[in-house]
């Protein structure tokens, strides 16, 4: 009976019987759902870089093999419900060809039964949960972008255990998937080294303040504090090891929040040497400056997106990831779903915009994770220093 | 006749919402008089008051001492100098005895006076006085209704509209109570309307007497008079003999 | 207690708006029977979340509308029957319907413990104590990974059209909720115009006046609360039905808020209040975003605040006033 | 035992931020009888005032005190034109009108500032005292300061003064003050006014520690309505005592009982305020309802 | 019938009843005067268990009437009226008199819910019954009316009304004369002694309308400052020095 989505089935050739909803010969639709609303709307500055992105492809580049990119953006508060809501609204209503970015891990989770049932791609989910890439069988339609949260921990395991082969660790992490699943990934690296956790607090999304957690950190003794956060908190929790003139650990602080957004109000002479891992460049960090990708995506945000502030990295992580899309757009062989997925799962060594040199995108059949290189960094003077080799967590791992 | 009056009542309508209560009322009341409105239950005598003080919305001509007073908030309206002993008392029930008589007393600027009024509405009611400190809302009921009265006089009103005061009073006070307005009345001119059930007291009290009955006045006249009039306190009053 | 009078607008009672007011009910139950197989697919799905929010808005109506006690922790008990729900889902297998009694009879048995020290508290107190009781609701959930499936929540299957019925899943789940909110409004209903109802009235209205006349104040509220709490555990029953999904960020103490704001707006101590007030909680947020991409909570925010200026006593009550004022038209022809 | 100090201390530094907003709370409380959900959101907005004219070159003192002037002026302007027109709705309907109004800050902050986060300067000095290995800065003594003086002020303003009276007989019986001749929508103006004003001093004490953005005052605020139930929702004095409670008693809670640990120790001021109002429904400083029949 | 003896209640410094001690017998109708603040409407809070009694005792048909819970007063066939109105302001007229038959129904939450047909008969019952009150009591014509905004003398019948609905044996009436002009007063009086009759009622009446108090009255009971000053026939009362000195003024 009804209740069949409308997806028209059509094709020809190999790509017969496929569907080829949202998309024409000049056009493709695609739908993202992010937080612009509630508490967590800092997210929702990130569809503004991924629009400026599509807008300069469509008006410069005539969009990707002559297809117009048509981006729709739907709000879901970051409430699970609603997601599904705005997923299905996108794919009956608007008739898109896919979701591209489904923000944060509860929500794209609520998303991905319907998405798997109704066959609609769920591409590049913004999220680094590992469930996106966990099982290419059971959920073909869904697949994430950036690092797992787990390789992240992982990389940082493997540096301590290199560097500080004694280190006694102390973490903060938020207490939800993100925050667990990077704990998770370092201590089951560290697990059997010499390298041990000492303490650990967590604080919840809505805690006004991380500075309680932080003194009990500070009384654990600590050589190393491992900083998981997002960028509010990554603030208050660099502001108070700073702060705390007679604890002084080596920092590391997660990618989320790393950019120089977070560490500028804080004060850059207050970070010195503190450590992270990075896959994108950050548009506020001056080592950048003279890049043409770089130089690109701020005359570009300039023009498609006047007056926001192209140094917030969210921004730039919108551009990267619609650069991303462009290629796997490009990438189709056949014009329809199942061709988008298939090219999303064929990457191989591809580069788009804003990556770090040396980062870029492979999956395969069983491997659900297109980037999973990360370099470390150290943060010195007004700026991060790149340092070692990109460390390819596939092979690291 | 009402370009003296001190204040002018013309065709006044007023209600609740949908429902009218008043359907054109008028009469005048002339300075320092007492004027009694008396009627039976649900003639709208409360609505009247109500009226004149600008808590409902009305329709006709209001005017005191020359000014209109329609469209006024009530707030306004007590600053011209009109005091509203309100039907239910209104208490500031957290607030103590003092503070609800020093409330009475808020457009004033007058402190020293202030406090000697404190003093007097004290004389009247002595058992205030004892009670001072306490929450007016834990008082009983006759002493509430001597807030509220003491509390109307602390303005030093020029027009002062009572509703039913000797309600819940003991026979001993309301004959007090009657003493104390026309002091009042005698010593400072203050205009007064009284509304009252007891119709008995109340003639032998007031200048002027207007009757009501379901929104309009059906009988208006000296206060002498009408209670001279046996047939007419029957009629109108149920007053036997 | 209160001897303040102040002037109110009587609130009539119309003879024969009660014969319009079937009229309306009977027109919104074939509505809602036919509805299903005139429209897509999304749009069954969003009246199917409108009715999942009537629900637990029927139960937040019965205690603060009917019985005067103000929760902002609906939320809570929304989760917990959500929850309860999955958890027999995921752990064992259990068939969905069997999960609606248990999501009621948990959700009432918590109701009713809550309600016992909430009878102390009032008004504000009690709301914002149920507010502390939702928020700390969120970190228990994730605390207890191995049954809640922590932070990443679970994942469920939704009740399948058995296949007599010959509808499509969007349908059956539809269907299922109208039955569900059919039943709660019913019972709401007759609850109201019976003496229980009437005793939560008196409660409401005057504590003291209540007890003297016999009415046992401590069972009435704490059973309230109760009922209220167990509907509020339906509803979320029925939302893993539908949404078949959990997670603690389901259900943050925006939820709570959200859902009182609903009952508010949709006209608190009325009939179709919890309609339209889950109506609101659906549409609203997603009219604002239509409106103004850039910032949706200025226009959420400005039409919360428009809709209490226009109707203080929520749209039912709007409604309500069209309603006589269409009955006075008709009647003066 | 230093380091059960150095908790106490911190407990008390948290907790005079919950203070600084729940003595706001209180004094909206107090003038207009409602609990109002956009306090936090109008001090978060006016702390973005002041930074946004510290960065335009103003003297960081002289953008705080016109910032202050901004926000009483602004609370009045709230009154005039969003609450005036549901003045007498049902007491419910206000307070939703409130959350609207908290929805529409927090969106319109966001709107204009974005959501990065930003540096405020804090307005006392950095560093700390040292007394036997326990350290207490100054920023947090001057918090503790700013909240001891505005608690001072605002229980002058309560007690002694006539607005102040005034005020209380509006929260309690608006139709006879009117009678009264008090200017009842003056009133309530002026509470807003000053709630805001106060809003806006924890707004500008809160920023330089929790960093200043759009959703800066959303925890701050639980915490407030947190302290201000337990300290009672009508005193002053019970918001300061409230806010001090739940901060140290959340701060030993994370530091001490491991059980709890760090996720679940919101559960502490929790179960503590359930705790008080089992015996004081009124809260520790609240006045019970004067009741007869 | 009711003994009371020495009850005494304080608040504070103030000792609002004190050591008050007397009896009604069955179909009694006393009446309760006495100045204002001289403890009668606290007598009837005792009596209903508003306030708590500091000493004395309340015995009722022989039960101790202050070791009843206060919601179980009306079981035992106790009513009361209040000074100040104790109605349901957003109920109509006919639910608030239907509240007063509360403890003559059995419905609970689930039955009510339910509809069963138990709980559609017990409601039928009670209304036929609320509204023959209500038209013994003039008030049907705003039986759909809510209490709020109907004139105050109106409110009062309404109060009365609801007290009868509980069907008493002993009912309280605080200042019930309030608010009604001398006619009114007269056509009350000849109401409430007939209801008493239909009833089978004992009542005990507070009102400062002398002319009432005297002229229904079987006994009147006269309280100052807390303590009972005078106790007889209406004439006794009347006459006696200390209840003119104290209440009734000379001129009574
Ligand atoms: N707040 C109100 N809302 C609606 N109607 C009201 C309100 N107050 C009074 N009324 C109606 O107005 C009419 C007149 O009432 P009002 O109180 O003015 O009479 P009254 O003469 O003062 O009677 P009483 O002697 O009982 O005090 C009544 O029919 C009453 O129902
Ligand atoms: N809850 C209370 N708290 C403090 N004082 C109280 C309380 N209840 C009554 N009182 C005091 O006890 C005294 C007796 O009050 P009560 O109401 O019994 O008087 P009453 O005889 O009914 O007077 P009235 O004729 O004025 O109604 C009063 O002085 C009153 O102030
Ligand atoms: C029930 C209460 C509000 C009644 C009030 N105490 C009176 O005596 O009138
Ligand atoms: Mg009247
Ligand atoms: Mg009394």
């Amino acid at each position: 009976g009804r209740g069949e989505d409308g997806a028209t089935t059509a094709g020809d050739g190999t790509c017969q019987g496929q569907q080829t909803t949202g998309i024409t010969d000049d056009a493709v639709k695609l739908g993202g759902i992010y937080p612009l609303s509630g508490p967590t709307s800092a997210y929702g500055e990130i569809p503004k870089g991924v629009k400026a992105y599509f807008d300069y492809l469509n008006a410069e580049k005539g969009g990707v093999n002559g297809r117009k990119i048509e981006y729709i953006v739907r709000d879901d508060g970051y409430q699970p419900p609603k997601s599904v809501e705005e997923a299905r609204r996108l794919n009956e209503q608007d008739n898109v060809f896919a979701l591209f970015q489904t923000l944060g891990t509860p929500t794209s989770s609520a998303v991905m039964e319907y998405a798997n049932q109704r066959q609609v791609p769920q591409v590049f989910v913004s999220s680094g949960a590992s469930k996106w890439g966990a099982d290419p069988v059971k959920h073909p339609w869904t697949i994430g972008w950036q690092p797992s949260y787990l390789s992240e921990g992982r990389i940082y395991g493997q540096y301590l255990e290199r560097e500080r082969p004694s280190a006694k660790v102390a973490i903060l992490y938020q207490n939800d998937d993100y925050g667990k699943d990077l704990r998770t990934g370092f201590v089951e690296e560290i697990a059997g080294s010499g390298v041990t956790v000492v303490a650990e607090q967590t604080y919840e999304a809505t805690d006004p303040s991380v500075d309680p957690q932080m003194r009990n950190l500070a009384g654990s003794g600590a050589d190393v504090f491992l900083n998981i956060t997002t960028p509010k908190f990554g603030s208050q929790a660099l502001a108070a090891d700073a702060a705390n003139t007679a604890w002084n650990p080596l920092h590391i602080i997660n990618n989320v929040a790393s950019s120089n957004t977070v560490l500028k109000p804080v004060g850059f002479d207050k970070v010195q040497n503190i450590v992270s891992a990075a896959f994108l460049k950050d548009p506020s960090d001056p080592q950048w400056a003279d890049d043409p990708e770089m130089a690109l995506y701020e005359a570009k945000m300039a023009q498609y997106a006047p007056g926001l502030d192209t140094k917030n990295a969210f921004y730039s992580l919108g551009w990267a990831s619609a650069g991303a899309m462009e290629k796997a757009l490009a990438a189709m062989q056949c014009p329809t779903r199942e061709g988008l997925m298939a090219a999303v799962r064929g990457l191989s060594d591809v580069r788009s915009d804003l990556l770090l040199p040396g980062v870029t995108m492979n999956t395969g059949p069983q491997d659900g994770y297109p980037i999973e290189t990360l370099q470390l960094q150290r943060f010195q003077g007004e700026r991060w220093n790149l340092f070692g080799e990109p460390i390819d967590t596939r092979k690291a791992g | 006749m009402s370009a003296h009056a001190f204040l002018t009542v013309e065709d006044l309508h007023a209600g609740y919402g949908a429902g009218k209560v008043l359907h054109g009322i008028g009469f005048d009341v002339a300075e320092g008089e007492i004027c009694a409105v008396l009627g039976p239950n649900g003639a709208g005598k409360t609505t009247l008051l109500r009226a004149l003080c600008g808590m409902i919305r009305t329709e006709g001509v209001l005017r005191l001492d020359g000014v209109a007073l329609p469209r006024r908030r009530p707030e306004s309206v007590a600053r011209m100098g009109v005091a509203h002993v309100p039907e239910g008392r209104g208490t500031f029930a957290p607030l103590s005895v003092a503070e609800n008589l020093r409330l009475g007393a808020y457009t004033r600027r007058d402190r020293a006076a202030v406090a000697e009024d404190i003093e007097r509405v004290y004389d009247y009611f002595p058992v205030l006085r004892e009670r001072r400190a306490q929450a007016a809302g834990s008082l009983s009921g006759g002493e509430q209704q001597m807030v509220a009265i003491g509390r109307a006089l602390m303005s030093r009103p020029r027009l002062i509209l009572l509703d039913e005061p000797s309600l819940g009073l003991a026979p001993l006070v309301t004959r007090e109570l009657f003493q104390i307005v026309r002091a009042v009345n005698e010593r400072e001119r203050t205009t007064v309307i009284l509304v009252e059930q007891n119709a008995h007291l109340t003639l032998e009290f007031a200048h002027r007497a207007h009757v009501l009955e379901t929104g309009r006045v059906v009988l208006s006249g000296a206060a002498a008079d009408i209670r001279a009039d046996a047939q007419v306190a029957r009629a109108y009053l149920g007053i036997e003999g | 207690m209160s001897d303040v009078d102040i002037p109110r607008t009587a609130r009539l009672a119309v003879p024969s708006a009660t014969a319009l007011r079937r009229l309306a009910v009977a027109l919104v139950a074939v509505a809602a029977c036919v509805a299903p197989f005139q429209l897509e697919p999304f749009r069954v799905f969003q009246l199917t979340m409108v009715l999942v929010y009537a629900v637990a808005l029927l139960g937040l109506n019965l205690l603060v509308g009917h019985a005067g006690q103000i929760s902002l922790g609906h939320g809570g008990f929304f989760a917990i029957g959500a929850y309860t729900a999955a958890v027999m889902l995921d752990r064992w297998d259990t068939p969905h319907v069997l999960t609606l009694p248990a999501a009621m009879a948990v959700t009432f048995a918590l109701g009713f413990g809550l309600g016992v020290p909430a009878l102390r508290l009032r008004g504000l107190y009690l709301a914002l104590v149920t507010m502390t009781i939702a928020i700390f609701l969120v970190p228990l959930l994730k605390r207890f990974e191995s049954v809640t499936g922590g932070s990443m929540g679970l994942t469920l299957s939704r009740p399948e059209p058995p296949s007599w019925t010959g509808l499509a899943e969007d349908q059956w789940l539809y269907f299922l909720a109208l039955a569900v909110a059919t039943a709660a409004g019913l019972a709401v209903w007759s609850l109201l115009r019976s003496r229980v109802g009437r005793a939560l009235h008196a409660v409401r209205d005057n504590e003291i006046a209540a007890e003297v006349m016999g009415v046992r104040l401590a069972r009435y509220k704490t059973l309230a609360f109760a009922w209220s709490a167990m509907l509020a555990g339906a509803a979320g029953a029925v939302n893993t039905w539908v949404i078949a999904f959990v997670s603690p960020d389901s259900f943050t103490v925006n939820l709570s808020i959200l859902l009182l704001a609903g009952i508010v707006v949709g006209g608190l101590g009325s009939t179709f209040g919890p309609l339209l007030g889950g109506a609101f909680v659906l549409f609203v947020p997603t009219l604002a975003q239509d409106v103004n991409q850039a910032a949706p909570g200025v226009v959420f925010g400005v039409v919360i605040i428009l809709i209490m200026y226009v109707a203080p006593r929520g749209l039912a009550g709007l409604a309500g006033r069209g309603g006589r004022f269409l009955d006075q038209a008709l009647r003066k022809k | 035992m230093a380091d059960f100090i150095q908790q106490l201390v911190e407990g008390l530094g948290a907790g005079a931020i919950y203070a600084s907003l729940a003595l706001a709370l209180v004094l909206i409380y107090r003038f207009t009888g409602i609990v109002n959900f956009a306090q936090g959101e109008m001090a978060m907005f006016a702390t973005f005032i002041a930074w946004q004219l510290v960065q335009a070159g103003v003297p960081f003192w002289l953008a705080l005190g016109a910032t202050l002037a901004i926000a009483f002026g602004g609370g009045m302007l709230i009154e005039r034109v969003v609450i005036r027109p549901v003045e007498g709705a049902p007491e419910l309907a206000l307070v939703i009108v409130t959350l609207g109004l908290f929805i529409l800050v927090n969106a319109a902050a966001g709107w204009i500032w974005s959501f990065l986060i930003k540096d405020f300067p804090s307005p006392f000095p950095g560093g700390a005292l040292d007394a036997g290995g326990v350290h207490l800065s100054y920023s947090t003594l001057g918090v503790l300061g700013v909240v001891a003086v505005v608690m001072g002020l605002l229980y002058i303003l309560f007690r002694y003064t006539k607005i102040g009276l005034a005020m209380r007989a509006v929260a309690s019986n608006p139709a006879s003050a009117r009678l009264l001749g008090i200017r009842v929508s003056g009133v309530l103006a002026l509470g807003w006014g000053l709630a805001a004003l106060v809003g806006a001093v924890s707004g500008v004490l809160v920023a330089p520690v929790l960093f200043l953005e759009p959703t800066m005052m959303g925890g701050v605020l639980i915490y407030a309505f947190a302290a201000a139930t337990l300290g009672g929702f009508d005193s002053p004095v019970g918001a300061v005592v409230g806010g001090l409670v739940v901060g140290i008693a959340e701060t030993l809670a994370g530091a001490y009982v491991g059980v709890i640990g760090s996720d679940l120790k919101i559960g502490v001021p929790l179960a503590v305020i359930i705790g008080v109002l089992l015996f004081r429904p009124q809260g520790l400083f609240g006045r019970a309802a004067v009741e007869r029949a | 019938m009711l003994e009371v003896s020495g009850l005494t209640v304080r608040f504070g410094g103030i000792t609002a009843l004190d050591h008050v001690g007397f009896t009604v017998r069955p179909g009694d109708m006393v009446g309760l005067i006495g100045p204002n603040g001289a403890g009668k409407t606290t007598l009837f809070n005792c009596l209903t268990r508003r306030y708590q009694a500091d000493e004395g005792t309340v015995r009722w048909d022989g039960a101790d009437l202050l070791a009843v819970a206060p919601h179980a007063i009306v079981a035992m066939g106790i009513a009361r009226t209040f000074q100040n109105l104790g109605l349901f302001p957003e109920l109509s007229v006919r639910d608030n008199v239907l509240v007063g038959a509360h403890r003559h129904a059995k419905a609970g939450f689930l039955s009510a819910a339910l509809r069963l047909p138990s709980v559609r008969r017990e409601e039928a019952a009670l209304r036929a019954e609320a509204d023959a009150l209500l038209d013994r009591l003039d008030l049907a014509a705003v039986a759909d009316h809510p209490a709020a905004g109907l004139p105050f003398g109106t409110l009062k019948r309404i109060e009365l009304a609801r007290a009868l609905a509980a069907r008493p044996r002993l009912l309280l009436l605080d200042e019930p004369c309030n608010g009604l002009s001398h006619g009114e007063v007269d056509e009350f009086a000849a109401l409430l002694r007939a209801l008493r009759e239909e009833r089978e009622l004992t009542v005990i009446v507070v009102e400062h309308h002398m002319g009432f108090v005297m002229g229904i009255c079987d006994r009147v009971v006269c309280l100052e400052f807390g303590s009972k000053i005078a106790d007889g026939t209406p004439a006794e009362v009347q006459n006696d020095q200390a209840v003119r000195d104290a209440y009734l003024g000379a001129a009574a």
